[in-house]
């Protein structure tokens, strides 16, 4: 077994190189002998976030695994750099994405129904390109429409663990 | 001055706030087309109509949301915009629950028979979602309030293989481009001019390695007429795609092309 | 003049977080009223070095600026990650390529108007990375884009000695 400093560092550096979360399996895979067992891991990750605690960065847990990330409260400056910025998204859009997100398996025609108006095919070919949204197989109903559900790399791009993170909608009273 | 304000919806005209519109008020179409586009849809303007009116959505007065409601739809079916038959089909639905409403009902129904309840469980649903999407919307995400860090590594060789594409996958994609190039009309492709494009390419590269390169040094005289007419064509055609600027400092005197500069 | 602490961890996070290396100048551009000096932000840097001695990753100066970077000797471990091919051959991947093989040189502004779709930043870098594409020049509008045109090992790929051997979209009309 290699020194657990050792251990620090590459399980670090990995996370520094990736270009996607990995998963304690994936970080356990690092290692051809002597593979860390995930509790080993998860010690190692805490231990590199105590001593992240005065940085600007730190690694978090989201649906498909671990990754380093800047802390949140830097997007003022950093919105300057890598400029390609799609970040805001249509009310079309949101709304295509939250009833999709809270109402899955979901039909084309379900979307349809809730916002009353036709749904922008764009909308959703953008979703599934952005691998947010995929066809999660066809409803049993005329025209066996597609069935469309939310990924886990959707939870990812929303810094989320799970569907059940997503926030609570309002309790309104329905007579 | 037309100014409209996304939260409250408020078209303001000079300054005041117009809330009904009169009806020798010229409106322009422009600004019209703001207050549709502001939409979602028929039940976004329900709701949007309820809230002005400050009502519970759970009672709506009937008949002055359909009276408001219509008005709109006409007002904009006069300007001839193209309405989505979303609108349409929600003012035939208020209609109906409106004389619904009117006809006294034989026998005393119990509540749950109130002809409003089906829309008033949509517009119930529908401001759920909405409410949901502002939300989503606060959730912080990727390349807006986190960053992900991707460190380079130092001798990093990649050891992957290159992907093996074939040429007929080349062709399928590029009909595929077609295709949502005429969805998204404004863009035409144009193709016939490849060997010109590539020398575009060329040519760029070498100003970018040096900077300035002189208008001679891009031909090639070992390619004949032919070359030297793909090369002035890629000059003329990156002059007017504002890529490069063509300098020349005295009459007669050598010509460059350099990077455009503002 | 924000405090010095501030300024550390503003100019980490840029580095952590760009795509690209930044020069003095663009670190400078972050902040929008006092502006650090050169020799300030250098010695930013120099700091922040010192403060990842003991860390698997450091920031060195390249041609076009600085940038964060694994130190070398971890390559060992971390040559099994960023394997994920899934980007690669996808319709977004070629679609991609087409554009700038037919349409060269091209933005990425100019390929999202084309698909609709905002570009993966992931696709561009295998494709520089594969050498198929490169970076020509930057267009003089604001933002200074990129200019995208293919090489000559994309030509060599598949087997042409020019442009011009590529399929001809006589189909053009027929759709």
């Amino acid at each position: 077994m290699k020194n657990v400093g050792n251990l620090e560092l590459i399980i670090e550096s990995a996370l520094m190189a990736s270009n996607e979360p990995l998963s304690l399996q994936d970080i356990a895979n690092l290692f051809d002998t002597n593979k860390p067992s995930k509790n080993q891991i998860k010690k190692v990750i805490d231990d590199l976030n105590k001593s992240f605690a005065k940085r600007s960065f730190e690694i978090i847990q989201v649906a498909t695994g671990y990754r380093i990330q800047v802390k949140t409260g830097y997007d003022e400056w950093l919105s300057k750099i890598n400029k390609q910025s799609s970040t805001r998204y249509s009310k079309a859009f949101l709304e295509t994405l939250v009833i999709i997100a809270y109402k899955q398996p979901v039909t084309r025609g379900d979307i349809e129904g809730i916002r009353g108006v036709a749904v922008n095919p764009q909308i959703i070919r953008n979703l599934i390109e952005f691998e947010w949204v995929k066809v999660v197989g066809h409803k049993e109903t005329p025209g066996k429409p597609e069935l469309l559900a939310t990924t886990k790399k959707f939870l990812d791009y929303f810094n989320m663990t799970s569907l059940s993170e997503l926030p609570p909608p309002e309790e309104i009273e329905a007579i | 001055m037309i100014q409209t304000n996304s939260d409250q919806l408020e078209v303001k005209i000079n300054g005041s706030v117009i809330t009904d519109i009169p009806d020798d008020l010229f409106i322009p179409p422009d600004a019209l087309r703001v207050i549709l586009e502001r939409f979602e849809g028929p039940l976004d303007l329900l709701l949007y109509l309820i809230k002005k009116q400050n009502i519970d959505i759970v009672d709506i007065p009937i008949l002055p949301i359909t009276k408001q409601y219509v008005e709109y739809i006409n007002m904009m079916q006069q300007l001839e915009f193209e309405l989505a038959s979303d609108y349409l089909v929600m003012a035939a639905t208020l209609a109906e629950i409106k004389s619904r409403m009117l006809v006294p009902n034989e026998i005393e129904d119990e509540e749950e028979d109130d002809p409003r309840a089906n829309l008033i469980k949509r517009l119930l649903e529908y401001q759920k979602y909405k409410d949901l999407s502002v939300k989503i919307d606060e959730v912080p995400r990727l390349n807006r309030d986190t960053f992900v860090i991707s460190g380079i590594l130092a001798n990093f060789k990649r050891k992957e293989t290159m992907p093996t594409i074939k040429m007929s996958q080349l062709q399928e994609a590029f009909h595929e481009v077609l295709k949502r190039a005429e969805i998204n009309a404004s863009h035409n492709i144009q193709t016939e001019t490849l060997s010109v494009r590539e020398r575009m390419s060329k040519i760029l590269d070498e100003i970018s390695k040096q900077e300035t390169i002189s208008f001679i040094d891009c031909f090639d005289f070992n390619e004949g007429k032919m070359g030297a007419i793909v090369t002035f064509l890629a000059i003329l055609e990156m002059v007017k795609e504002n890529l490069i600027d063509i300098i020349q400092n005295e009459d007669f005197s050598m010509i460059y092309l350099q990077t455009r500069t503002i």
